[in-house]
């Protein structure tokens, strides 16, 4: 392995840690490494990195590599990791703001396919107040270039009554609408 | 004008740096009173203390400013400096231009201005200043050690053997501490009872010490070298002096509770010695407050106590107990509607014990073996009393009676004695031979029982009084039937509940061919309709108005009932009785709902409109509700509503002196345990106005005794056990005879449901302790005390408690038996502990082959589980512990699960080495995540950090270090003794490097863990340290005390004493002046200041509205002089 | 005397009394790690929060000081048992003095400081100093030299 | 008891029977629940993993209708209560947020709803208010009480006691007269909202959790969150297959179980709409 030139690091280090700070209100610099969110976090079998080593990331300066890693696309926000850290570091709310900054950043995602399904959720929510749940799952398939994906699910869902073919709107979409506009337009501003 | 020196240092470039420090002595030139200003390199080097000493004679002057650091850091060093050359030190002042200028100001200028400003104010200040003198005060020349750990007893050691009295408060009944439970101890593996218990023994023979076991300082007053210290001495319950210490005591004692010696892992007994060596040797009772099932008894038996007694199989003991208070164990264990089940604490860990069951047994044992110990009663007495009503209320009074030894004569107006115990209860419940022997017993005392003797038809009170009879109880019970109030009652077939139950008692043949309905939802209604059932009745009903829940009677009463073959027809009331040929053809009755809560929180039944329906019925039997039959009351007894008498709730006398009353006749229907406690009590009564006591001692001595002891919490893992079945007399059975249908427990039943007993009182006031011990040294009477004892110094080392871990979910201590704490795991390798040294898992008792440590539990942790601080000594026990393991099981596997390993002491580091490399421990840097049960052992879940792994373990033991935290109490002491403590409740050093064992407060001295986690050498080197300081205050005659006091100006005062409560010390006291005004005598008060007890805090100087007290040192006038030079532009 | 900081126009003087156990310790501290505060704030030790008399607070007004900060222990840690709480219960009287006397009791604080709290104590001296600035410089009281 | 009723996108869709079970279990216990007027979908892990404004804002605008109509807000799915106790907490606690959150919606909301979810909300009528009610207990159902990480974690957020091993739900089974089993897995992560998007990932959890549930002697799960009843129920057939296992685990909403003991009809219970079978399992104990 190359060695890394800390040095040349630090002005990102800074602002990345900086804006992480800002996002969540969490300071992953103060994290002393103990490795208790990996041993307890239970997709840790699926991670490319473990949620100690994208703290550390961090502090090296390295964290173009969490902002990149699948980890931040496969926390599922669980929480285990926060209630346990003897650091009081709520590390799911740091997973949040990687997950956040990769894509305002519009950084390459590994896990494309949680990225797509967020965000066909949301225009389901923009769209109506509400999910759509059938919508969601039949939007999801086609995009993720999966369309037989849970169909054997389908009909016995239907038949028990559980997926209705025609979304419900919420009377106040306006306002529903603009939390979402107001909330773009402040984020961007960041 | 004033003669003052200025000089101003530049601290190298500390001060110069910023200050531009030949400006300031230029404008320090130019203050007033200001002859001579210079600027110095280092002021409070050697030249430059020169410099000022050279000035001060030179040009004579009388007041000198240095403007250099804090005077925090070297008020005392210039101080000392102008006293060599003659100026008193409260002349000097000081202008602190580092701290509060060059180092917070960034700006050159703004800095020397700042500077200016500040020379300025101290100069000011220094015009206003007077000489003041240090004045002396007396030392107390004894020393006060509170704690009696290792700390405490090397620190009392160490004073007493300068030949300075020493007292050693401890809390728990020995001295020793956590180092007492520890068996081994790091880096050297020394035994630690070798080495700490000859010094317990040393500190108990030292001529110089007085130890105070069991005690606890409550009260801190005075001030250094004279405080004056409440402590508490808490009752032991044992004579100290007398006690040998030989264990008689807890071989008898039936209680066991967690041992705290031993961590919970082993047993100890209510009276107990934590451990062999203690010392004192003496044994004491622990009691906690009295526990439910006594307090709610009506009779107060002591159940705790015959429970107790029965779990360790001592059965006539049990009896005695129970008999203190109740005459009648066989009969209550049948019928009483045990209240004390109700309140059991057992009921919140899963079902109450059944005492009632236990109850029974013990009388039913004892009597068919013929062991009961008599009871001999009190010699003989002269006044004779009459009981009238052989009721338990009656009885009990007579027995009571008879065993203080005064003669008494029972009256009963029917037949038999026993009242509704014999013509109430039926034969069913309470067999008759059963009744016939307790009534008996109480014959056998001299109690002579007079059958078919009726109060108002056979004799009066007046009688009574003329057969000399001094005292008279009446307890003639309730045993008048009430009608329902409907029309029809009257016709054959129908009969009230009590005179059905009566001649049930009284054997009339009886043949019920046919339905009978009962009336009514209370114990009577379920007794006459179980009763029927048995006559031969072909069908029975019992009509409630309200629903099962709102039955009054025993709820299990009404479940065997069911169970019988008894209908119920709730919601329904009877509206009345349809007679045919003058005979009863059934029931008009109407239903009900229920409406709103009435005055007894029932909801009130309303009858709905319309619904009316007949009940065809043979019989009809009504049993709503009973009242005393009073009619011999004839004017002379003063009575109530209902016919009731009207009594003394406390003392039981009725309005005639000498006369009293109790049970169901003054109470109204209730039950037998509460007629048995009135009994007792007017018997208490009676001996009282027999003794001619005067009636307000009568009624405190009957009052209720006030809950007394430390509240007993239900430990958290009781283990859940099933409750004794009662077993029962078949249904086919029960048909057409009145067999008893509850066949009572046997002895394995017993004793086992009786160990379920959770010993809330944790003594259990059995007294067989009291009977075992030869020396008699056992009082269970005894009463805390205090007392106040006078010392010059205080040494605080109250030590530390390791923190309860189940805060930490995730590792399951409580959950899993095989995870423990290190404190656990210590008592587990004690030789003398409840495994006798073998390292077990407690879920097998079999050795585990693979044992893992979890580091820094509770430590480094800013979560809100735990401290953010290292508790510094796990890193080395726990090696210990892993070495212990690998050299006790042979072939075991440790692991230790560290985030950094810290050994900064000597030998530490060589010890980890060998525990890792020659023993083999493995070491892995990760914090657990989860402890969870797998298989037949447990599988821990870390990351291994260094190589970015998650990692499963699986093993038999896990063992948790927990951290060390202050006593949980620590911040009360703090504020008794009113010395600082950190957020987490350590006390704080008055400073962390210089004065590390001083506090905050002169004359308090700190040793050992309570001022910061650390191990056994620390805390003796601590302790010593702690010793020595304490000794060189003890060794003086007198010290000198800070002149800044305040003081009065007496002409001003106007006696109003406003500063009086405002001050923390108490030191203003009144003083009376003599005056002559306009030359007659006149004397008025004024504040008068206790030099001793003024610590300068100059609260007083705020209150006074006059402007009479002033500080000296910080007087009004320097203050404002300071203010204004202050502001000054 | 020129007036402080000249070069940013006019900065208010502004007086501390801190009590020698707590808040003196606590100013110490801000100087011993390097912690910036305006020069304008002047401490005057007093042994107790407790011992500081309204008088005095007034008096400062008079002379010319535009802001007056009481810097004790924390309640519960005075090293004179009680003497903070006193304190306390004069600071609400002394606000409403003031009003009454026609100063912006916005000029006014008390603080609880302890001797480890350093970065308090210049917090505390930065915002009293703000806030003061912002009300301008003392008219109300001061006496016309 | 009167509450404002959030049943959330969930509970009319795939968790109806929770919706059905959660009115049926109320109306027995005489709580009132008001259905929030107007709700929207509080953005669930989707939002936050997008922009935290969102994720405040949706929560936030039917927080502020609880605060018109004046009563506390129940959400029975553990993810709609988690979003909006953690947007009350930080508008509570934070001015910043409140600023934002007014912002966002237009108008202001500075807190003050109380949050409750169903558990802690039937905890609340008293254990001894379910055991009154019930009319057949659940006697030998040996039940294995899942709650998932949202009705406990952040403990900042939920106030839970003990988010490492809760117990109010056993309590609440316990008092209907079930035998609730102790387990490690009451709180572990089913892989929730990875359900569509990475499905081998919630097969594998889901299994680890079945698993757990059977090996402590459990005959079924209850659990209190749409979204975990469907990992466990409907991937539960693929999960256990894909592992070679072939048993099958009913996993009912807790407030089905509290309803078979209320008396209550399997349709009330939406019973049926299972994908493991739980009808026979319920019939073989005569609970209806």
């Amino acid at each position: 392995m190359r060695p890394i030139d800390l040095g040349a690091l630090e002005t990102g280090r800074k602002a990345l840690l900086d804006r992480v700070r800002r996002e969540s209100g969490e300071d992953p610099a103060s994290c002393y490494q103990c490795g208790t969110c990996s041993a307890g976090c239970p997709l840790s079998f699926a991670l490319d990195y473990q949620p100690r080593q994208i703290m550390r990331l961090l502090q090296l300066g390295l964290g173009d590599e969490a902002l990149r890693s699948r980890t931040i696309w496969l926390c599922a926000s669980c929480a285990t990791c926060s209630g346990r850290c003897p650091r009081g570091i709520d590390v799911a709310r740091v997973m949040d703001s990687l997950r956040i900054f990769a894509g305002r950043d519009r950084l390459p995602v590994k896990e494309r396919t949680v990225k797509l399904f967020n965000k066909i959720f949301l225009t389901s929510v923009q769209a109506f107040g509400r999910l759509h749940e059938m919508a969601l799952a039949g939007l999801f398939n086609a995009f993720s270039l999966q369309p037989f994906k849970d169909m054997e699910h389908v009909p016995s869902l239907v038949r028990k009554g559980k997926l209705s073919p025609l979304p419900h709107r919420v009377k106040g979409i306006r306002q529903v609408r603009a939390i979402f506009r107001r909330a773009r337009r402040l984020e961007e501003v960041k | 004008m004033r003669r003052i020196g200025v000089f101003v240092c530049w601290c190298g470039a500390n001060i110069g740096g910023k200050v531009n420090v030949p400006a300031v002595v230029e404008a320090a030139r130019t203050f007033p009173n200001v002859v001579y200003a210079e600027d110095n390199k280092y002021t409070c080097s050697e030249p430059g203390q020169a410099a000022i000493r050279s000035k001060v004679t030179e040009l004579k002057l009388d007041r000198v400013v240095v403007a250099s650091c804090s005077p925090r850091m070297h008020e005392l060093t210039f101080q000392k400096t102008v006293e060599t050359v003659g100026v008193n030190p409260f002349l000097f002042e000081m202008a602190n231009i580092r701290e509060h200028c060059s180092w917070c100001t960034p700006d050159k200028a703004a800095a020397t201005e700042k500077a200016i400003a500040l020379v300025r104010t101290a100069v000011a200040k220094a015009v206003m200043n007077d000489p003041l003198q240090p004045f002396p005060i007396p030392v107390t020349p004894r020393a006060l050690v509170i704690g009696g750990g290792i700390a405490g007893i090397q620190a009392a050691l160490d004073v007493a053997d300068t030949g300075i009295e020493t007292v050693l408060v401890e809390r728990d009944p020995s001295i020793g501490g956590v180092m007492a439970q520890l068996d081994k101890t790091f880096p050297t593996l020394d035994c630690s009872a070798c080495i700490l218990t000859p010094k317990m023994v040393d500190l108990a023979r030292h001529p110089k010490v007085r130890l105070m076991s069991y005690a606890e300082v409550e009260e801190v007053k005075g001030f250094i070298g004279n405080f004056q210290v409440k402590v508490r001495r808490k009752a032991r319950y044992v004579d100290l002096k007398n006690c040998k210490g030989c264990g008689d005591c807890a071989a008898v004692c039936p209680v066991k509770v967690p041992s705290e010696y031993e961590a919970g892992l082993g047993p100890r007994t209510a009276i107990y010695r934590p451990f062999p060596q203690a010392v004192p040797g003496a044994f004491t009772i622990d009691k906690a407050e009295r526990p439910p099932c006594v307090r709610t008894c009506p009779a107060g038996v002591n159940a705790q106590g015959y429970v107790a007694l029965v779990s360790q199989g001592k059965f006539k003991e049990a009896l005695a107990v129970e008999k203190r208070q109740n005459p009648f164990p066989s009969i209550c264990g049948r019928v009483c509607n045990h209240p004390c089940e109700t309140e059991c604490n057992r009921g919140q860990v899963d079902v109450p014990v059944s005492i009632c069951a236990i109850k029974r047994f013990i009388a039913d044992t004892v009597y068919a073996d013929g062991s009961e110990e008599p009871v001999l009663p009190a010699s003989a007495k002269d006044e004779r009393v009459a009981v009238v009503g052989s009721g338990p209320a009656g009885l009990a009074c007579a027995h009571s009676l008879a065993l203080e030894g005064y003669p008494v004569t029972v009256f009963e107006a029917l037949p038999k004695p026993g009242g509704m115990l014999r013509y109430g209860i039926p034969e069913y419940r309470l067999p008759k031979a059963v009744l016939d022997r307790e009534i008996d017993q109480v014959r056998q005392l001299g109690v002579e029982i007079q059958t078919n003797a009726a109060l108002g038809k056979d004799f009066s009170l007046t009688d009574l009084k003329a057969r000399g009879y001094a005292a008279v109880f009446i307890a003639t019970g309730a045993h008048k039937g009430q009608s329902m109030g409907v029309p029809g009652e009257d016709a054959t077939g129908c009969v009230d509940g009590i005179t059905f139950l009566r001649d049930v008692g009284l054997g009339k043949p009886m043949d019920l061919d046919g339905r009978v309905v009962v009336v009514g939802g209370g114990n009577t209604a379920v007794d006459a309709a179980r009763s029927a059932l048995r006559l031969g009745a072909r069908d029975v009903i019992i009509l409630y108005r309200r629903t099962r829940a709102e039955m009054p009677a025993n709820s299990w009463e009404v479940d065997e009932a069911v169970h019988e073959g008894v209908k119920l027809h709730l919601l329904a009331a009877p509206v009345a009785v349809t007679v045919r040929n003058g005979r009863v053809a059934g029931l008009k009755c109407i239903r009900m709902e229920l409406g709103e809560p009435d005055a007894s929180g029932r909801r009130r039944p309303v009858p709905i409109a319309g619904s009316e329906f007949d009940l065809p019925a043979e019989y009809v039997v009504t049993a709503v509700s009973q009242s005393p039959d009073t009619g011999f009351a004839d004017g002379v007894l003063e009575l109530r509503r209902g016919g009731i008498i009207a009594a003394n709730p406390v003392t039981l006398q009725t309005s005639v002196p000498g006369v009293f009353a109790g049970g169901d006749a003054v109470k109204g229907p209730a039950t037998v345990v509460e007629a048995i406690a009135d009994g007792n009590r007017a018997a208490n009564a009676i001996g009282l106005y027999l003794r001619a006591e005067a009636p307000e001692a009568s009624a405190a001595a009957l009052a209720d005794q006030p809950q007394t002891g430390k509240p007993f919490t239900i430990p958290k893992d009781v283990a859940k056990v099933p409750r004794a079945v009662m077993p029962t007399l078949e249904l086919s059975r029960r048909r057409r005879n009145f067999t008893e249908v509850e066949l009572g427990l046997d002895a394995e039943a017993a004793m086992a449901e009786a160990a379920r007993c959770l010993n809330c009182g944790i003594c259990c006031e059995c007294r067989e302790c009291e009977r075992a011990c030869e020396p008699k040294c056992i009082d269970h009477s005894m009463q805390d005390e205090t007392e106040t004892i006078e010392v010059g110094s205080i040494i605080v080392a109250t030590g530390f408690k390791p923190m309860d871990p189940v805060a930490y979910g995730e590792y399951g201590y409580r959950r899993y038996p095989d995870v423990i704490t290190s404190l656990e795991f210590e008592r587990m390798c004690g030789a003398s502990g409840p495994t006798s040294g073998q390292i077990l898992r407690p879920s097998t008792g079999k050795p585990p082959h693979t044992v893992l440590f979890i580091q820094c539990v509770g430590s480094r942790d800013e979560g809100k589980r735990g401290h953010q601080y290292c508790s510094k000594t796990c890193c080395m026990y726990t090696a210990k512990h892993a070495e212990l393991v690998m050299d006790r099981v042979p072939g075991a596997t440790t692991y230790v699960c560290y985030m950094d390993v810290r050994t900064p002491g000597k030998g530490y580091e060589e010890f980890y080495r060998r525990t890792s490399e020659e023993y083999g421990a493995r070491y892995i840097r990760g914090r657990v995540a989860k402890v969870q049960p797998n298989g037949d052992g447990l599988r821990v879940r870390v990351e291994d950090t260094l190589a970015g792994r998650p990692l499963d373990v699986q093993v038999d033991l896990v063992v948790l270090a927990t951290a060390m935290e202050p006593q949980a109490d620590s911040m009360d002491l703090a504020r008794v003794l009113k010395v600082g403590y950190d957020a987490d409740g350590f006390f704080t050093e008055a400073h962390p490097k210089l004065r590390p064992v001083e506090t905050n407060t002169g004359g308090i001295f700190l040793a050992g863990t309570c001022q910061g986690p650390k191990d056994i050498p620390e805390t003796v080197a601590q302790a010593s340290a702690a010793a020595v300081k304490a000794v060189a205050l003890l060794s003086k005659d007198k010290l000198l005390a800070s002149p800044i006091v305040s003081y009065v100006n007496e002409t001003l005062c106007a006696g109003d004493f406003f500063c009086q409560p405002i001050c923390p010390y108490g030191a203003i006291e009144e003083k009376e002046l003599a005056e002559r005004i306009a030359g007659r005598p006149v004397t008025r008060k004024v504040a008068s200041v206790n030099t001793g007890l003024c610590q300068g805090c100059g609260a007083c100087t705020v209150a006074c509205r006059s402007g009479a007290i002033n500080l000296k040192g910080y007087t009004n006038e320097q203050l404002l002089a300071e203010v204004d030079a202050v502001c000054l532009k | 005397m020129s007036q402080v900081g000249t070069a940013a126009g006019w900065e208010p003087t502004i007086v501390a009394f801190c009590c020698n156990w707590c808040s003196y310790a606590g100013a110490d501290l801000a100087g011993i790690s390097r912690l910036a505060y305006p020069a304008s704030l002047r401490i005057i030790r007093v042994p107790c929060s407790g011992r500081v008399n309204p008088h005095f607070v007034l008096r400062a007004f008079q002379r010319g000081a535009d802001g007056v900060l009481v810097a004790g222990c924390h309640p519960g840690d005075c090293h004179y048992t009680t003497g903070n709480y006193f304190t306390r219960r004069r600071y609400l009287l002394m606000q409403r003095l003031l009003e009454y006397a026609g100063v912006n009791p916005g000029r006014f604080e008390v603080k609880w400081i302890s001797g480890s709290e350093g970065p308090k104590f210049a917090q505390a001296a930065r915002e009293i100093t703000a806030r003061v600035r912002a009300l301008g410089p003392n008219r109300e009281m001061r006496d016309e030299a | 008891m009167k509450l404002a009723y959030y049943p959330g996108c969930s509970l009319s869709s795939t968790a109806r029977e929770y919706g059905e079970s959660t009115e049926a279990v109320a109306r027995a216990l005489d709580i009132e629940l008001v259905q929030l007027p107007d709700w929207n979908c509080c953005g669930a892990t989707s939002a936050h993993s997008t922009s935290h404004a969102l994720s405040l804002g949706l929560p936030a605008r039917n927080l502020a209708i609880a605060k018109r109509a004046g009563l506390d807000l129940m959400a029975p799915c553990a993810a709609c209560y988690n979003r909006f106790a953690a947007t009350e907490h930080a508008v509570v606690n934070d001015t910043h947020t409140r600023e934002l959150v007014g912002s966002l919606l237009g108008e202001e909301y500075t807190g003050g709803v109380k949050v409750l979810n169903l558990v802690t909300a039937i905890a609340a009528c008293g254990e001894a208010a379910v055991t009154r009610r019930t009319v057949r207990p659940l006697k030998g159902i040996k039940v294995a009480c899942y709650y998932g990480c949202l009705l406990v974690r952040p403990q900042e957020v939920t106030g839970h006691p003990d988010p490492e091993y809760p117990e109010e739900m056993d309590r609440l089974l316990a008092a209907a007269g079930a035998e609730p089993v102790d387990w490690a897995y009451k709180t572990e992560c089913c892989g929730a909202s990875l359900s569509l998007s990475r499905t081998d990932i919630v097969l594998k959890l889901s299994r680890d959790i079945l698993e757990a549930a059977r090996e402590a002697g459990a005959d079924c799960i209850a659990t209190a969150c749409p979204l975990c009843q469907t990992n466990l129920d409907m991937r539960q057939p693929k999960a256990l297959k894909m592992f070679k296992l072939n048993y099958r685990l009913p996993v009912f909403f807790f407030t089905q179980l509290l309803g078979l003991g209320f008396g209550l009809g399997p349709g009330e219970l939406g019973l049926q709409r299972h994908s493991v079978d739980v009808m026979r399992f319920v019939r073989a104990r005569r609970l209806a």
